[in-house]
């Protein structure tokens, strides 16, 4: 069977914080978190645990919606989407997430596609993930340039959702919003706690730090031959690069 | 007898006037790409693009083209292909004026219109610097709470026009945009709507319920024109997927304002020069 | 696998518990008369029917058969078989509590549930003795406007439970409601959802856009009953029309008290014995 | 061809009110505003000033809406609907009109539906036709005893639309919002504004009252060979009574 690769091992990862949801949504372009999503149903329903709907907005298959491209936001402000994953041009310490640019808005040094949903999604969805595949100072930053939502809120706003931890290429942090801090909970293999404060642009907390455990034999074998054709549908070129499939 | 006007991709193309604030569909909505084409053939200028809630190669080419004076949008992208170059470059120079918003909000304020009310209230933005820039928007107390409980209210946003491309008309003008309802509050939030369709088909889509369920009635909607493969390169769900070739080409040649210029005169088109 | 539990009409009768807040769809929507004549039958006693935006027969017997503690609704009515005589005997008795609201009211507070908000504006309504008997609404300055402008925010008002009756189900459990998209924001307004079908259907609605648009996704089915007729007397849209003859021999029946209580003895019903 | 029954005299009184519209909305149950807005439909298009949308919202084949049972009300909260008909147990000389119920509020003496989509339409349709066929002190009175929705607002109020005109069995009166008072415009064969004063409740004015005009032989043909057969489709009772067509 081999090895995970790098992005079976993201996969993992992110499924282990999705095993008790019932509604899990996947934003466009977004092969990893689909492919744990999808993981993580097919584990829940193995145990015996109940249904997960997987709603990716990039399948026509997984999009389950008829109300209109709103009603991703209006389930989610109902407090009926579990988790839903976002990334970020910039994330800072306090977790707060910029996807419109770098530089002094508006013209900005260098212009990014725009915020999304981000600025509903991020205060309604319980457990937000974090996802940004490249770790560097200059994504993981001490201060965004702008706030496309914020980590954390004042007291009084109405709040229910929020991050609850960052993946990258290199770990996996969990978020405490009381302290608004972030804490190394485990580095993928071949990183460090060294390493990752080297690559890290803000100060975070790293007590019992973890190595990320990769996905047993099972679970390789199940991403390999369940979850791999099913992504072939959707993210062809991602299939194709990872798992070598073609349509 | 059918109760819409057809007319021609030109014509919708003239009827949406220079400086008019125009409502322009998501990817997967149905983009309206050979009414682009003819607004850029046309030289339209001063448009303002509100996003439902944003715009891949329609609003980039449009921008590169010189037609756009402003853009309310979540996001402007060419997804998998990339960033979209017209529009960064835009942005940095400072030719367009960009309004940053967010999905649920773009959706909000086209309801808010929808229903005919001044304003709709929606959770979240609080605190974003999307907020920060925007005036327009209001945060009042939730008057229904005992707490401390801010709500930002935002206005109904009423648009000039919106253009949209689907997959039919029936003979009476009623238009398929099966669960893209996201066109219905569009439409109905549009004071003018033109409609481009692959094709014109036969019948009555409220014979049945099973398709009437999936219908733009006719009375919403301006004109329709036809206009075969109306959305390309873009794709239109179920009927044809995105030309990737075509769109990696234009991704490749807008990353610079003369591979831009190459790719509109590959198509007889050109940059309009300013006034 | 369906996505959905298949369970019969008693078992949803028992899931709508006493005392909760039903939501109860219009002689259009789908009626759910099958599970009415189960609430019956069971005993079910203190529910508050929200009607969206109207009730008729289901109302009416549920009323007289002493299930009912309070009415929501825009009307309560026979339609073209007169008035309904249990719930205007009710209302004068003051056995129920009724709170008038008028219909877009009805729609707005379940619209507000739908979008995660605690409250949505309406226009009219300001000066009317529905306003002012509904201390539960606001009336505040338009935020948006410099002049005086009055407009009324509705609370957001979510259901325990909706029951309604469709034409049918697929194998996964998505609803075919077409263009009955009322049905869509009651269900998204509720707690539970319980749907009885004519038929379960082979097949998957989401395999095609054209069927895809007119299906209530499953995930929002608490759990589907398989009632042929289940509307009956009154009609489902295009399947079947109302049988005018046993909805004018209710009316008729209904007009005294042992006259609606020998109407239920017809059907093996019986009224509720006060507690 | 005969005489008009009452029934054809009132479908032409209302069409004439609805000669200019671009879309006219019927609510349930209006056999008589359904026929006059489908004749002034059909005058309309004969005389080529352009296509009149017909909403009869009881009837699956003329309503037009898809977005569920609150597009109608949306329409008119935005200005869409040029004209709707409403009724009322009750109608005052202020034009309030009361779907409630006679007596005091909530018992009351006698219990009516209630007040349907009133106290939204009233206020944002700019040509509400009140339409009640019975003409007495008992449904024309000085105040209503439940105000469903007020003829008009006080100043400040968004009102853009409101009571244009009120047809009976009697005659035809106008409103004037500024003055809130009605104005006896026409009466019916048979009427006299003595007559009509005798058999309503509250004051009108009655300057230059006409003979309500029947329709002309083109009109009444109209009615008979074109619009009878419509209605058929979805007030079968009423196309039995008044023209013996059976479905």
């Amino acid at each position: 069977m081999g090895e995970a690769t790098r992005e079976e091992l993201l996969i993992s990862v992110l499924a282990n914080m999705l095993a008790e949801d019932r509604h899990v949504a996947v934003g466009a372009a977004s092969p990893i978190p689909g492919a744990a999503a999808l993981l993580a149903k097919a584990e829940k329903a193995e145990r015996k645990q109940g249904r997960m709907q997987v709603s990716i907005i990039h399948s026509r298959r997984h999009n389950p919606f008829t109300d209109g491209a709103r009603e991703l936001f209006d389930v989610a402000a109902r407090g009926m989407i579990d988790s839903f994953f976002l990334g970020g041009v910039q994330i800072d310490g306090q977790a707060n997430i910029n996807l419109v640019g770098i530089g002094d808005y508006p013209s900005m040094k260098k212009r990014f596609p725009g915020s999304f949903g981000s600025a509903l999604m991020y205060y309604v969805v319980p457990k937000v993930v974090l996802f940004r595949e490249e770790h560097s100072p200059r994504t993981l930053v001490e201060k965004v340039d702008f706030i496309s939502a914020p980590g954390t809120s004042a007291p009084g706003v109405h709040r229910p959702g929020g991050p609850h931890a960052l993946v990258t290429n290199r770990c996996l942090m969990d978020f405490d919003r009381q302290r608004a801090r972030f804490s190394l909970r485990s580095v993928h293999p071949g990183e460090t706690v060294d390493s990752i404060r080297e690559a890290t642009g803000f100060a975070f907390d790293a007590d019992d730090v973890a190595e990320t455990p990769a996905p047993d034999a099972a679970r390789l074998a199940r991403i390999r031959q369940e979850i791999a054709p099913q992504i072939l549908q959707f993210y062809p070129e991602f299939a194709g690069r990872v798992w070598g499939l073609a349509a | 007898m059918t109760d819409v006007d057809h007319i021609s991709v030109e014509e919708i193309a003239e009827a949406v006037t220079d400086g008019c604030l125009m409502g322009v569909p998501a990817d997967y909505s149905g983009v309206p790409m050979a009414v682009t084409r003819a607004l850029i053939q046309r030289g339209a200028r001063d448009l303002q693009l509100y996003c439902l809630p944003l715009t891949t190669m329609q609003g980039d080419m449009l921008i590169g083209a010189g037609c756009v004076a402003g853009v309310e949008a979540a996001a402007v992208t060419l997804g998998e292909y990339g960033l979209a170059p017209s529009f960064s470059r835009a942005v940095q120079t400072g030719s367009i004026q960009m309004q940053d918003s967010t999905c649920p909000a773009l959706h909000t304020q086209l309801q808010a219109v929808e229903k005919g009310v001044p304003f709709m209230p929606l959770r979240g933005l609080i605190g974003s610097d999307i907020e920060a820039h925007r005036p327009d928007w209001r945060t009042i107390p939730n008057p229904f709470s005992n707490e401390e409980d801010p709500i930002v209210l935002l206005p109904a946003r009423p648009l000039d026009v919106a253009v949209f491309h689907a997959p039919y008309a029936d003979a009476k003008g009623n238009v398929f945009i099966g669960r893209q309802r996201e066109l219905a509050t569009l439409t109905h939030a549009s004071r003018q709507t033109f409609v481009t369709v692959e094709k014109i088909v036969d019948g009555d889509l409220f014979e049945k319920e099973a398709t009437a369920a999936g219908a733009l009635p006719a009375f919403y909607v301006s004109a329709i024109a036809e206009a075969p493969n109306g959305a390309w390169p873009l794709g239109l769900t179920d009927v044809y997927p995105p030309d990737a070739d075509e769109l990696r080409r234009y991704a490749a040649a807008a990353r610079s304002p003369d591979g831009f210029a190459d790719y509109l005169a590959g198509q007889g088109l050109s940059v309009r020069t300013a006034a």
